[in-house]
């Protein structure tokens, strides 16, 4: 089936077992709410436009703790309206799905396909150290396996999860398909369900007393040391024998794959890693890289944000360059050949 | 030819998303790899709006196209933006009707299709679109004529069928337009 | 001197001024202009009242109205 | 001897947190005796919001969400939309509901969410140390009016219930206050009938509770009582203002009209 | 021959953005004549807010500021309180005011912020494409409402004016509609009466603005606007609401009253 | 004087020149709007209570795009509730001063002093590739110095500038002292004030043509690229003979100093390398100090945010060690301390 | 049995009870709670009406009234 | 000592915060370096509430204070609370009149003043809190009483002049108190 990439995650959503759906219009995406309120609502469940994306995450929190499967989608100044809401749902363990369509910014910015909120998404949940588990698609196909996966890590990290897409990826059409609608076994013995069965549950991210504050965030990290355990996930492209490495992930990453490609035709032993999970950030495999690649390259619509991770991963092991386009500019596979071939000939002085 | 990237661009209202999408429709159809991609400014109406199309047989890297081999300018402005920026010997279709001026490159095969005329003698100029998407499935036969009528049949509502033949003949004219001044050109 | 002036390149067709001239003295031309609109013109300027409906609804500030200065008879 | 009052059921037999005299204690006693009476007790999910009253979760035994600062109305939009045959309820201060939370009541009541919203109106911000609130009086000194509120530089005394009369999806709206037996009594029958309208499925109810914050207002608790009956009353008329019979009455139909 | 008509001076002679038979364009207008015919022009700041109208700053010939989404009336109150000698005023879409921006229009409004704002209802969300407004009548199809606006599931449309006229703060509060030239007449005089408002410092103004949005609607201009005239006048009712005279005639003093 | 930090940045702010406050209560930074309600309006100067950090960081967009020194101030949050609102204020290049006295997260979680929000404050002005200046004092002279600075640094590079303090820094009391009041030849040039003098001028953010964006993000990236010449200060104490560095900033700095203090007493030759401005992070002082240590030792309130800025900047030349406290908990001197002397058995190995 | 029994621990010296006691029939003790708090006393049992205002209005559930059962006389 | 610290915990509104002010103002008037650091529960009337003041002639490093060396605790949760935490051989002085437990370590010394019943005979109960002050400061002379003196006077505004005296006493009164006890038990 061809689907814009907003569409396509809202079907998988559905396939998912969404059941609710809060939002507030804005470009990039409102084609991911004008579906929901079409079929969600037809399929049974809960579509509202609520009054602003602050509402919209809130009333996600508020479904969320009840038990519910449910989700949000926005674009990014939408994101940084829902910071608060972020942290009171990491705070209070609330599994849901937020989708960001990236666009350029700061400020209003415009509606072009960008990728300059990584540091939002996978820095901090608002305030305090909370974190969110982030995945980012490249593929309108993998928008939509993604998201089932998200709905499914929330649930087991009870933990937001989000779809962190460049714009684009929302607004384009490619085929796609989707799994039949799943069922899944799920454990809401903490949700506030007002069954008045067994004692009473509470959904809360308060804890006035430092030392218990203190162990709260233990839990919490604990939560995100085994996500960095178990869920990473990146895909490496011709990186046998690669001799330099792309560094990309969504759109980024399908321009560096061409550009890889046209590099292997002139001769340049040039591979792709791309990060699928940016939180949690695959260091491992680029660390392991490290021992066999000359040099990274991190291609980034924006100013140099997953990088960090980068430099984190391989600690000053190889050097790691940077290209980024800003703005809502999309990087051309040529552009990104010529930065591959001068970064080979930095390498090789 | 692996991949295809066609840009087509216009004011919004002109079904500039529609050419594309049924130009992707018929691709998937025969099994290729797709990306059609929008790109609008401010405006809900009479402000620009671009496609791009690419069609391969391969994975699809970028669905941004810098340099296109191929364009369709629905307007002044679009003619203004994107003729410099096609693709030495590209292919560069204008929808003559609204574009008043010839094109200055010569490096580039050129089509001028009087769009708005050829439809609206068709019976609706609305259909100017599929003229030229004809004539560009003249030039560039990425997809067959039989993948487009399919494709049309499932994008258009059961209530419009009736479309659908209008959106042929008019396909089937801008393709006779097309090859006429191909011979014409040679190209 | 015409009793409307019509800036052609600005109008957007929208057909408001045709609606809401009291006697009906305005209509489509078949001009596109460069923007791809069909743009508006007076067709009977004689009936024209110069009332300024057409300007006053005009969302573009296309037009611009004059009126026939009267002469005072003594 | 017989015993003619008791702890309500659902409220826990647990010290409450509140200053000597903080009404808080008497409204959440309200609730918890209408949760009682109407016997919803194993199926009303409580939404607390920042305040004083953050900690109500403590106090109740009932499942409770807490809700971010302003946001306890979209927090109760979120869980009753999934889960409709619960009662549901927010219970929020001045600071909470009237300023930083405008839109999310103003919305919910619209909407005529199906929950019932208790709203502690004590004229300033009790929690964080006695700051004007949006229902501080003209006049009125509190540390962030240390001068006295004046209505041009910070405006009126908002009235929420009247406000939100405007709207067409409230249900219920009523103001009550917390001002001697008298007034308890009648604020606990507006309680209840509030509630009452939910488990009925009429609509938004709010009913708005006149309280004393005797610490931030720098008076003894009865001092604060006589205030509150001084001043409080002749700015916050008290009343039913809004009935669902009412409002069903002249209720626009639903659909209809518009753009098909 | 007499020319009657002009562009206003302070309307920039470029060719605006807007969708045929768009409204926004004639608001626009009113707005400049207003400013032209009080001469105000050199003192005059405006705050454009995100919506259509986003890009209002490169039509008038005058400082503004683009406001973040529903925030204007607050960018407004940060200007006129360091500039109290300027003119201030918003422009303002249903979406942005009514929905988002809700906390922030009621708050400047019951402060009496001495700012003009023009809110325009186009019952719909125009820029982003068409979906449900907050104003979007009961059957009304948008894309977020594609079975037609239910109240039970999205609430009633909102009447900002009647809302505000629950507070102290404003002067002026006027609805008009841009449905032909009589009302384009009177909606001049309303905007224009706005300003003056606030030019003779008697405080916050408003004039909700009834206009179309042809596209997001499917229809044509003409057919836009008598849908306006049939479906939206009654929705809405069209008038000034409140006068700085009426205001003044019966406003609560200042100071007085209260904890002292 | 004796006085509380909160009271202390206030007075430096009216020193400085502020001519308008607006905010909103929240502990732990209270007393702050409380000073200003009663002296800045005595002073001439504009207060006033908003209805939500959201309305107060738009009223400062408004006010500081018209001309005014101006500021808010807050605690986490409220921080996120800001982050749109600093996305604009960067994108839209309006100089402004935010405090955020940090308080325990995520979610509610409590008003104890925390670090947890460095994160939030150094890698994104909410959504877009913004950035905000980020200072960060530890003594409550410092952070009276500190706001007169901000107020300056803020107009040199038309950015919003936060202080960040951990919260118990604006509840303590210290002595302080302040220069008297400050006048400043400040260039309104590009402000709206609707004088109607010259060309109308616009406070903006948008740039719908990606090509213009990405021009108008060059320009912010070459501020910040100078404040990082420029801006950045740091402290360095017994760093010169040093073998292991903590490095700590805020009330952490503290302890780590009295932790270094009781280290050098033992005979172990510890030093602190304390960052003052966060953004611009002093990397290159951390780079040089690497040539010489044999290991950092970063110590925070917090699950480890700042100690990311220390490992880009040292880039595996030594080893790097985290120690934190969460949730509010303050370290003591003794636990530094004996983290230190595990980091020095470590090395030794 | 008493007309009234007062949870002395949960008290919180606030007065209500006292200031709102038609009979006004309570008061002040002279004891300390251990969270530091005067707790409240009945000082005249006998003038008691058991009418249940004190517990009304106190805010902290301290008071629990009890009503002499009615001796029905033939 | 080149270092003091101390710890205040009771109610609040038992003047906790007031008193460490005291202290600290005093010491600011001597030249000395200071912090004060409140800490306090959701109450805002009878909840806990905490404060800690450190004096010095050096910089001081933490404001927080784990292992205080020395305590006045106010009420019997904050005994049960920092009891443990005082240091050994440190100095923990008990609010009697409301700590209604003898303390339980042996390694402490220890001072136990019937604050509120002393405060009460000088004429204001609320003046305990000056009377635990006069005991730490026998104790631990930090600053002198003097310095303490012009505090207060700096502290209250003109028309609270009186409550200085009262003060004073109640300062006076707390530290005879525990020079007889610190006689008795030669500390
Ligand atoms: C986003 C945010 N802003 C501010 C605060 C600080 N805060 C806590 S409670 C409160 C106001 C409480 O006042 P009110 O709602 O009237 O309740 P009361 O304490 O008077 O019962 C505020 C501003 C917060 N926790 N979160
Ligand atoms: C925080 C945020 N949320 C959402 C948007 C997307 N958005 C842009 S305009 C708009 C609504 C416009 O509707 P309205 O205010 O009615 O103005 P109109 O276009 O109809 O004139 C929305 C939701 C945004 N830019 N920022
Ligand atoms: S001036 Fe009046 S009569 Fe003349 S064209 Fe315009 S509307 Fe018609
Ligand atoms: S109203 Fe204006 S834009 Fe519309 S058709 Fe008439 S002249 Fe053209
Ligand atoms: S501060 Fe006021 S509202 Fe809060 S508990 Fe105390 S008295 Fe009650
Ligand atoms: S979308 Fe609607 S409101 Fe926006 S410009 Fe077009 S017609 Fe006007
Ligand atoms: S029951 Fe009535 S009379 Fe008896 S103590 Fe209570 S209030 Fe007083
Ligand atoms: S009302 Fe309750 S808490 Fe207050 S004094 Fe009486 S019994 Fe005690
Ligand atoms: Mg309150
Ligand atoms: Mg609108």
């Amino acid at each position: 089936m061809l689907m814009k990439g907003n569409e396509a995650i809202a079907e998988a959503a559905l396939r998912a077992g969404v059941q609710a759906y809060f939002g507030y219009p804005i470009t990039p995406q409102s084609e991911l709410p004008e579906y929901m309120a079409r079929e969600l609502q037809q399929r049974g469940g809960v579509f509202l436009q609520a009054e602003s994306e602050v509402a919209a995450i809130n009333m996600v929190y508020g479904a969320g703790g009840a038990g519910a499967r449910v989700m949000t989608s926005t674009s990014s100044p939408g994101v940084s309206l829902m910071q608060e809401g972020l942290s009171y749902l990491v705070g209070a363990e609330v599994p849901c799905v937020i989708v960001n369509m990236v666009r350029g910014g700061p400020g209003l910015g415009n509606i072009a396909p960008a990728q300059s909120d990584y540091f939002q998404a996978t820095r901090s949940a608002g305030h305090g150290d909370g974190r969110l588990i982030v995945l980012a698609p490249s593929t309108i196909q993998e928008a939509a396996d993604l998201t089932i996966l998200a709905f499914d890590l929330a649930e087991r990290y009870r933990n937001p999860v989000m779809i962190l897409g460049d714009g684009i990826l929302g607004q384009m059409m490619e085929p796609v398909s989707f799994p039949p609608p799943l069922r899944r076994e799920r454990d809401l013995s903490w949700a506030t369900t007002g069954a008045g069965d067994g004692p009473r549950r509470l959904i809360n991210s308060i804890y006035l007393d430092p030392d218990e504050l203190e162990q709260h965030n233990l839990r919490l990290l604990e939560k995100y040391r085994r996500a960095q355990q178990e869920e990473v996930r990146w895909e490496a492209y011709r990186m046998e024998d690669a001799v330099l490495a792309v560094a990309a992930y969504g759109l980024a990453a399908r321009v560096a794959r061409s550009a890889v490609d046209r590099a292997r035709a002139k001769g340049l032993a040039a591979g792709l890693l791309r990060p699928v999970t940016l939180f949690a950030f695959p260091a491992a495999a680029f660390r392991e890289a490290a021992e066999r690649v000359r040099a990274f390259l991190a291609v980034e619509m924006s100013a140099g944000q997953m990088v960090e991770d980068v430099r984190l991963a391989v600690e000053g092991r190889v050097p790691v360059f940077f290209y980024g386009r800003l703005g809502g500019v999309v990087p051309t596979p040529p552009e990104v050949l010529q930065q591959l071939e001068q970064v080979a000939a930095e390498v090789a002085r | 030819m692996a991949t295809t990237e066609l840009v087509i661009a216009g004011f919004g209202g002109q079904g500039i998303l529609f050419l594309g999408e049924v130009l992707a429709h018929a691709a998937v159809l025969e099994g290729k790899n797709v990306t059609w991609m929008p790109a609008y400014g401010p405006e809900q109406r009479g402000g620009t709006a671009t496609c791009t199309v690419v069609i391969a047989d391969e994975p699809i890297g970028s669905p941004v196209v810098s340099d296109p081999p191929a364009v369709i300018v629905m307007n002044r402005p679009s003619m203004e933006k994107f003729e410099p920026r096609v693709r030495s010997r590209g292919l560069l279709i204008v929808n003559s009707s609204i574009v008043d001026r010839p094109v200055r490159r010569g490096d580039v095969r050129v089509l001028m299709v009087d769009a708005v005329r050829e439809a609206t003698v068709l019976g609706d100029a609305r259909a100017a679109n599929m003229v030229l998407l004809g004539a560009f499935l003249a030039a560039e036969p990425v997809v067959s004529l039989r993948a487009v009528e399919q494709a049309l049949r499932e994008m258009l509502p059961p209530e419009r069928v009736a479309l659908v033949t209008l959106n042929l003949s008019a396909i089937a004219r801008g393709g006779e337009i097309a090859r006429e001044q191909m011979l014409l050109q040679r190209v | 001197m015409a009793k409307i002036v019509i800036d052609e390149e600005r109008c957007k067709g929208c057909q408001l001024c045709v609606q809401f001239c009291p006697p009906k003295v305005l209509a489509m031309s078949s001009r596109l202009n460069s923007r791809g609109f069909y743009t508006v013109e007076l067709v009977d300027e004689a009936r024209c009242t110069s009332c300024a409906a057409c300007a006053l609804v005009c969302p573009d500030v296309v037009i611009t109205v004059f009126k026939p200065e009267r002469v005072r008879v003594a | 001897m017989k015993q003619i009052t008791a702890r309500p059921k659902v409220l826990l037999d647990v010290p409450m947190h509140y200053c000597p005299g903080c009404t808080h204690g008497v409204a959440h006693r309200l609730v918890a005796e209408a949760i009682d009476e109407l016997g919803i007790r194993g199926r009303t999910i409580g939404v607390a919001s920042v305040g004083c009253s953050v900690f109500m979760y403590n106090y109740l035994d009932l499942d409770f969400q807490q809700a971010a600062h302003g946001r306890a109305p979209a927090v109760a939009t979120g869980i009753k939309r999934v889960l409709p045959d619960r009662i549901v309820f927010t219970y929020q201060g001045d600071g909470d509901l009237a300023a930083i939370g405008t839109a999310e009541i103003v919305h919910a009541a619209n909407r005529g969410e199906n929950i019932t919203v208790i709203f502690i109106n004590n004229a300033v911000y009790g929690m964080t140390g006695g700051q004007m609130a949006p229902t501080t009086l003209l006049g009125m000194r509190t540390t962030t009016t240390p001068f006295g509120r004046d209505a041009r530089q910070a405006g009126y005394p908002i009235r929420v219930v009247e406000l939100l009369n405007t709207l067409r999806g409230p249900a219920y709206l009523a103001r009550v206050a917390l001002a001697g037996p008298a007034n308890i009594h009648r604020a606990r029958k507006a309680i209840r009938r509030a509630f009452q309208t939910q488990v009925e499925g009429r609509g938004f109810s709010l009913v708005e509770v006149l309280s004393t914050c005797p610490v931030t207002w720098g008076m003894a608790p009865v001092e604060a009582v006589r205030w509150l009956e001084e001043h409080m009353l002749p700015e916050f008329p008290l009343g039913e203002f809004r009935t669902p019979e009412a409002r069903e009455a002249v209720l626009v139909p639903l659909g209809g009209g518009g753009k098909g």
